[in-house]
């Protein structure tokens, strides 16, 4: 039991404590804080990484005294590290970015508490992705939620709360779904750490018998999950949430909130039920023609959307949709492309969100297409950014998002049945996409006559063009040198099993 | 399936009650009511994990006068679970509450799409 | 053979010199240089024709299996002579007819070229030159067509181009083929399809061939695709429908010579569907020319729709593949060639001198005009086919030809048709005549006045006459010239 | 090495057109024009002296790398552009002395040069794809380089079409990784047919989604439209890009889909052949159509660009190596016939604001350089013998015939109309412009006359290819049919 085992359990404990602490102090002092914890953490999950590539496998992390099947654990594999790691680098980044936003968006009285929000966000995340009991994940995941709810309405005005409402009721509809599943789960197998449900669920599925209750419980966990990360027909609170809250909030809910669930889906997958149990059931296929329907939809609504940052969350919704068709797809390939579709999406969706308010900002505040014309020449680095988001999610290559596409296409042809649909959702999609980021694009980059809003000086964004730089930096990385990545993913989810 | 129904009759009544709990919580149009269907699934819950941990005849978790047996009590992890939950649910509710009560100062209103149609006039 | 280069070249390269110069600061020079170009090239195709053996002659190649290749046999010989001296005498002809047109200068490049190009049409020495030329033809003949640029002259140009270039194009389609199926594309007496060719791919090559006998049918004016002619003529200068209609159209007929004798051989069609419908279209387009020459009463239009029927007799006697229907095919390319043209300078002249243009306006132009409607006059009993004229002998070769061929019923509804068709040409040719000379008691002699043509524009006219007489009168030199080539072929 | 060089130099030099501070507009004409031929001429060089080994750059992930290889097709197709470039080049600094914002338009004009080099000089699927891609990005500034409403409208149409045509060409992509043995060039296909088993039908399917994505480029019939309107570029890019560069590219991707990934032999026969064959052929025959409906000059051009371009496709279809070669040479004759008659046009519009051809009367006589040329490039089009079109149609339908495919004949017959339709789009110009009507006065052409020599030179020189190669074509045609037999 080296020191470094003890880390995922600290980096959970640090964000609570900082959290308490942070509610007492100023708002510089909070940032602090939040910074130097997120940056700790992220070193802490690097160390940890690190330690499990070299012990090449995972380990088991008991909390309290409790052995299983009765105590709490906390797991730790090459996947929940990366994770870790990599939801810290993208917080870290959207917050450095959407700083000077957040200073004139929320009154100076709440700016701690933001800071607070955020460190309990982290804490859940990385319970959600370390932890190995389901009903703690259920914990953390109502935690999540309500920090989330908060990091929405924290910028006061009518949009921001009436879209917190809207979020809360969905998610609890999503959690109470998920907590039933998680009882009835309990009572098939009587146990609630994961390893142990699974070799039950194993035995059940085997012996044949109490079939009905397992597809129940599945897809209870699923649908509730998939409600909480709005997946396509439940995402009627996501556009509202993610376009009227503050700009990082939104970068942060879209590429991290979101994912967490699904992140913790996965491993319910691969952890409680089992891969192959799972895909027997038709609750893949059921994902698979939701992820396919979110694809087309969410990108057929960006396009008729009229406001840029709306324009946005609804992109996310059809990108939402990719990942449920690549863990519908029900191979292995296609649970890796879903993973890295993950990790590509947070990068680009956040850097997409933070380069738009940059121009909004050049534009008199407005979101309006009309407003935005030329603004890429009033804000030379968000028009960059822009761009270089938009021509991930199109999947040009050298950019994230074409490597996703690939994987997702290599992934589908690998099944036969769900080739051919994937593979035509994914061409149009693709146009789809092209369609809204690149009108959008176009639109920037053409220039007005008469100048009516001013320009912005490098020297008065320093922070905010160096985020944008680091995502820049990001996408190229995933999108240039994919390969250990992928590895590393596959890696993981050896280890899940 | 029908005599497993009857002697499950508390796990049923739940289930009935998860489903009344989450109809309201989905179709109400006024915040309280959700609230209300909200706490009423929740309960319903509950209600499944009790009756799960219950075992006939035997008492609750709690060493009274030197029992150690293990036979003579019920499961503790559902009531556990139960207590747990209950935290949950209560510090939701008063989140949904202070949200209702922002939004009824603002709008005079409890009705969400009635929120959203002023919104939309106000054009925010 | 190096002069069969000169030949060509030279008038296409002074026509080419006419037009790209600046505008000739009097109009007797340009004619005197005109003039020297027509003689000089004139001699060079007879001198060439002279001592020019029959061998072939190699330009180049466009790529390794297309050469560009010359050779003189008979067939080229018969329709360079009659080329030359129908473009000489239109050519002079035109020096005066054409003082009331302006732009002289580039109609004489075009008409040079035109010259040149048809020269090369006969010489040429396999079916890509023949192809290449064939359409440089249209291409530089259409300027004549819509010289005097009037709206309705232009429509008609193109016209008259867009139908030879589906025609030529047409044929390119069987030439792809032929390329491939026939071993060459070089002309040899006889058809080069090969036996195991033939039969291999037996339909397909009858296909073709139909193919191309529409597509060059074009130029010759065959029934399906003729519309272009009656446009083009009455539109084009007197002497350029001269040279159209007795020359141009003739390129049409020997494309379609080279491509049935000498490239896939009478044996090859002989019996075969594609002669059967050759020679009803032939036929039917010999009836329908006659008859809407009878009924058309601008004498430019009806010489045109002639031209049509006429020609179409030719290609009957080539269509029948018998030795006597095609040596009177043959003579009668020539005997056509030169009435027509004199028929067209005749108008040219009437034209000219009285601006009139249709029929029954030229009551007593006999009276005006002896000489002019004199000419008239025998070369149109030439074209109905009266002794002792040329189209007598062609006709009767071809009649004969034809009740000899022994077709079960071509055999005998061919000549009648061809009787029926002479006796419609009466019919249009020579109320003018009767007309020209006995305007009736009701017309009043006071009016008209002598107004002969200059000699310039009757010279050609005569020389025209006299060949088309001569032909009739000493056929035998002609017919034996022409037996030599169908001995060959048939 | 030497290949990133040549794909480098022009990106760079484009990059820094704006940031250099030239003093005067000819400083900078010396420096690109220079830069142009100088690559130009290392191309030339490094196609000469051919590196045989692949060249690989980067990996992209597992077995997908960036890598570059000169074989035949490459040496074809940067053969032409480089060949083309400098005189384009030329030709533009004179045009654009009207137009706004010339460093923008010189920046990705000279960029193009490079991705397109990389489009013909890459080595395996994918890093032609990624440069299909860049290619489609660095041209959309060009087209909407005016910035009118419709030059917007018709870039934004550019975009989608082209990166939506990517995105079906990605999906043939994917199958070649997963059921090819490699993704690298191989003149006879990569396709593993174990790995298929009974999978010959899907993949023929997707053969076809393939071509029709690549198709997109290439103008192919249901997705032609972006091309006419593309016509609202500068005619520098028009006759370059929207007549050689791009469009070649969406041809040239397909020759390499057919017949160095897919094989000819996996397809030949099969329905796939005859569905797009049968598209292609309606392409031919609906761009002459359209073409000779259209009154504006460009856009006729354009819409003759359609058609040539499905010739070129046909003799793809035809998947026969003669097929190959016709194809080929179309490519590289139609790319000078094209462009010849473009920059006539552009000389037109530069000299004389006339866009549509019945404004065209009687300019023969007062341009007589342009439309001489013009009607030079007219007639080639039109395939009259001893011009440069003649022998590439001549190379298509004879492949036609040889390869004994029926529906192909139907296409040789496809071909003829579409050049009898040729003729009537061209020749209507060019007899307007040498035949006005007889009441015509010149007074209205007042001081219309040639352009200058910066114009002039580079018709002359496309004229000259043009006559040369229909006279003495044997050498080329030797090289491109050495090609089609994969000598190199």
């Amino acid at each position: 039991m080296g020191l470094i085992q003890n880390f995922p359990a600290v980096s959970i404990l640090l964000c609570l404590f900082a959290g308490i602490i942070s509610s007492g102090l100023k708002k510089q002092a909070a940032r602090y804080v939040n910074t130097i914890l997120i940056s700790g953490v992220g070193f802490l999950s690097l160390c940890t990484l690190m330690y499990i590539l070299e012990t090449g496998e995972a380990f088991v992390y008991v909390m309290g005294k409790f052995p299983a099947p009765w105590g709490n654990e906390i797991r730790a594999g090459v996947l929940e590290a990366f994770m870790a790691l990599f939801f810290c680098i993208i917080m870290l980044l959207s917050l450095a970015g959407g700083r000077k936003k957040l200073a004139d968006e929320v009154e100076d009285g709440k700016t701690f508490l933001y800071y607070v929000l955020m460190d309990l966000l982290l804490a859940s995340l990385l319970a959600l992705v370390y932890t190995n009991d389901l009903f703690t994940a259920y914990v953390f995941v109502e935690i999540n939620t309500i920090a989330a709810c908060g990091l929405i309405m924290i910028r006061q005005n009518g949009r921001t709360i009436e879209a917190a409402a809207r979020y809360m009721i969905m998610s609890l509809l999503g959690s109470g779904l998920l907590l039933m599943g998680l009882c009835i789960l309990y009572d098939l197998t009587g146990h609630l750490l994961m390893s142990n449900i699974k070799e039950q669920m194993g035995w059940i599925y085997l012996s044949g018998q109490y079939k009905m209750p397992a597809l129940v419980t599945i897809a209870l966990l699923s649908v509730g999950l998939a409600i909480k990360s709005a997946l396509f027909p439940f995402h009627a609170w996501l556009p509202d949430a993610y376009g009227y809250s503050t700009v990082s909030s939104a970068a942060i809910l879209s590429s991290l909130v979101s994912k967490g669930y699904i992140f913790l889906l996965i491993k319910i997958i691969y952890r409680v039920i089992g891969f192959e149990v799972f895909y027997e059931s038709r609750i893949v296929d059921v994902l698979f023609a939701f992820g396919l329907m979110g694809m087309i939809f969410g990108s057929i609504s960006a396009i008729r959307e009229n406001d840029v940052r709306r324009m946005i969350a609804f992109s996310s919704v059809a990108q939402i949709g990719y990942i449920y068709m690549g863990i519908g797809m029900g191979t292995q390939a296609g649970m890796e492309a879903s993973i890295f579709h993950i990790l590509s999406h947070a990068a680009t969706k956040s850097l997409l969100f933070i380069a738009a308010i940059g121009l909004t900002d050049v534009s008199g505040g407005s979101r309006q297409f009309i407003e935005l014309t030329g603004s890429a020449y009033r804000n030379k680095w968000a028009g960059v950014a822009f761009t270089v988001g938009s021509l991930s999610m199109v999947g040009v290559p050298l950019f994230s998002g074409f490597i996703s596409k690939l994987l997702f296409a290599q992934a589908a042809v690998q099944n036969d049945v769900k080739m051919l649909p994937a593979l035509i959702v994914l061409g149009i999609s693709t146009i789809l996409n092209a369609i809204y980021f690149m009108k959008t694009v176009i639109r920037i980059y053409t220039p007005v006559e008469e100048h009516k809003y001013e320009s912005i000086a490098f020297k008065n964004m320093k922070l905010y063009v160096a985020a944008l730089l680091c995502f820049i930096i990001l996408n190229v990385v995933l999108g240039v040198s994919s390969q250990p990545i992928v590895d590393l993913i596959g890696q993981g989810l050896a280890m899940f099993s | 399936m029908g005599a497993n129904l009857f002697s499950n009759y508390g796990e049923a009544v739940a289930m009935i009650l998860f489903g009344i709990g989450f109809g309201n919580l989905l179709l109400q149009n006024n915040l309280i009511k959700k609230i209300i269907g909200l706490n009423i699934m929740d309960t319903a819950i509950y209600l499944f994990l009790a009756e799960k941990g219950y075992i006939e005849n035997r008492v609750a978790p709690i060493v009274t006068n030197g029992v150690q047996s293990m036979e003579a009590y019920i499961n503790p992890i559902p009531s556990g679970l139960v207590l747990t939950g209950i935290v949950v649910s209560v510090s939701v509710s008063a989140l949904m509450l202070s949200i209702t009560i922002r939004l009824y100062q603002r709008y005079q209103t409890l009705d969400l799409d009635e929120i959203s149609t002023r919104l939309k006039k106000e054009g925010l | 053979m190096y002069y069969m280069i000169l030949s060509i070249l030279f008038p296409i390269c002074t026509g080419v010199y006419l037009l790209v110069r600046r505008d000739m600061e009097s109009r007797k020079n340009l004619l005197i240089v005109t003039g020297a170009f027509f003689v000089v090239s004139a001699v060079l195709v007879i001198l060439t024709l002279c001592i020019t053996g029959n061998g072939i002659f190699t330009l180049f190649s466009l790529t390794d299996r297309l050469p560009i290749l010359f050779r003189i046999d008979e067939v080229s010989v018969v329709f360079s002579v009659m080329t030359i001296v129908v473009v000489l005498c239109a050519g002079f002809f035109s020096f005066v007819y054409m003082k009331h047109e302006e732009k002289e200068k580039r109609y004489y490049g075009y008409y040079l070229i035109v010259l040149g190009v048809l020269v090369a049409l006969c010489f040429a020495g396999n079916l890509i030159t023949f192809y290449l030329f064939f359409e440089l033809l249209t291409l530089s003949s259409m300027p004549l067509v819509l010289h005097n640029g009037s709206r309705e002259a232009i429509m008609a140009g193109l016209k008259y181009l867009f139908y030879s270039l589906s025609g030529a194009y047409m044929s390119l389609f069987g030439l792809y083929f032929l390329e491939r199926y026939g071993n060459t594309l070089t002309f040899s007496a006889g058809g080069v399809i090969s036996a195991e060719m033939a039969a291999q791919h037996g339909e397909l090559l009858l296909g073709i061939c139909f193919a191309m006998l529409i597509g060059f049918g074009v130029k010759a004016g065959m029934f399906p695709m003729h519309a272009w002619l009656p446009t083009a003529h009455p539109v084009a200068p007197a002497p350029a429908s001269a040279v159209l209609s007795a020359v141009i159209v003739k390129a049409g007929v020997l494309a379609i010579v080279r491509v049935v004798y000498y490239i896939y051989g009478a044996s090859f069609l002989r019996g075969s569907w594609v002669q059967y419908t050759w020679m009803i279209l032939t036929l039917i387009t010999v009836f329908m020319g006659s008859m809407l020459a009878y009924r058309e009463q601008v004498l430019k239009k009806r010489l045109a729709y002639s031209t049509v029927s006429q020609l179409s007799y030719i290609l009957f006697g080539f269509a029948v593949m018998d030795g006597g229907s095609v040596t009177g095919g043959l003579l009668h390319v020539l005997c056509h060639g030169f009435i027509k043209a004199a028929l067209f300078l005749c108008t040219g002249g009437i034209i000219y001198m009285t601006g009139k243009t249709r029929v029954e306006q030229l009551r007593g132009i006999g009276k005006e005009m002896p000489l002019l409607m004199w000419c008239y006059t025998i070369v149109s009993l030439g074209l109905i086919g009266i002794p002792p004229t040329g189209g007598f002998i062609s006709k009767w070769y071809l009649a004969q030809g034809t009740l000899s061929s022994g077709i079960p019923g071509f055999s005998w509804i061919g000549p009648a048709v061809l009787l029926i068709s002479a006796l419609l040409t009466a019919g249009y040719l020579l109320p003018l005549t009767i007309q020209g000379f006995f305007p009736g008691t009701d017309y009043d002699y006071s009016t008209l006045k002598k107004k002969e043509p200059p000699l310039i524009m009757t010279v050609p006219i005569l020389i025209l006459t006299v060949l088309s007489v001569e032909i009739g009168l000493f056929p035998q030199i002609f017919i034996n010239y022409l037996l030599r080539i169908v001995e060959k072929i048939i | 090495m030497m290949i990133m060089l040549v794909i480098l130099i022009p990106v760079i030099a484009g990059i820094m057109v704006p940031l250099i501070p030239f003093k005067k507009r000819n400083h900078m004409e010396i420096f690109l024009e220079a830069l142009v031929i100088l690559n130009s001429l290392l191309v030339w060089n490094l196609l000469i002296h051919r590196p045989e080994s692949v060249f690989t750059l980067a990996n992209f992930t597992g077995n997908l790398s960036v890598s570059f290889k000169v074989d035949g097709m490459s040496m074809v197709f940067a053969g032409l552009v480089s060949a083309l470039w400098p005189f384009a080049t030329l030709y533009a600094f004179e045009y654009m002395t009207k137009e706004k914002r010339e460093k923008v338009f010189f920046t990705f004009y000279t960029m193009t040069y490079g991705v397109t080099l990389g489009i013909s000089l890459a080595g395996n699927l994918l890093t032609m794809y990624f440069f299909y891609e860049l290619l489609t990005l660095v041209t959309v500034p060009l087209v909407m380089h005016t910035l009118t409403r419709e030059a917007i409208l018709a870039s934004r149409k550019y975009l989608y079409y082209s990166l939506g045509g990517a995105a079906f060409a990605f999906i043939g992509l994917i199958f070649l990784i997963i059921y090819g043995s490699t993704t690298d060039f191989i003149l006879g296909g990569v396709l593993d047919l174990e790995k298929i088993g009974n999978r010959t039908n899907v993949l023929l399917l997707i053969y076809v989604i393939a071509f029709m994505g690549f198709g997109v480029k290439a103008a192919l019939c249901p997705f032609n439209s972006w091309l006419p309107d593309a016509g609202v570029a500068p005619t520098p890019v028009t006759a370059l890009l929207h007549a050689v560069a791009v469009v070649k590219s969406g041809a040239f991707a397909i020759i390499r889909l057919t017949y160095f990934s897919f094989g000819a032999a996996f397809l030949k026969g099969t329905w796939a052949q005859n569905v797009v064959m049968l598209v292609v052929m309606f392409t031919i025959i609906y761009g002459c159509s359209r073409a000779v409906k259209e009154t504006h000059i460009k856009r006729r051009l354009a819409y003759s660009t359609i058609s040539n371009l499905s010739y070129i496709l046909f003799g793809v279809t035809i998947m026969t190596p003669l097929g190959m070669v016709g194809a080929l040479t179309h490519l590289v004759f139609h790319a000078v016939m094209k462009i010849c008659s473009f920059f006539c046009a552009g000389a037109v519009m530069y000299q004389t604001d006339k866009h549509y051809v019945h404004e065209l009367d009687g300019m023969g006589y007062k341009m007589p350089c342009v439309f001489g040329i013009f009607t030079v490039s007219a007639l080639a089009l039109m395939g009259v013998p001893g011009l440069a079109g003649f022998v590439s149609k001549w190379n298509l339908a004879s492949a036609a015939v040889e390869s004994g495919n029926k529906i192909a004949y139907g296409g040789i017959a496809c071909l003829l109309i579409s050049a009898l339709l040729t003729a009537i789009y061209m020749l209507t110009i060019v007899v307007r412009a040498f035949f006005p009507v007889k009441d015509f006065d010149f007074k209205t052409l007042e001081g219309e006359k040639d352009p200058n020599w910066k114009m002039l030179v580079p018709l002359f020189v496309f004229t000259l290819f043009m006559v040369l190669f229909g006279f003495y074509s044997a050498p080329i045609v030797n090289f491109l049919a050495d090609v089609a037999a994969g000598v190199y």
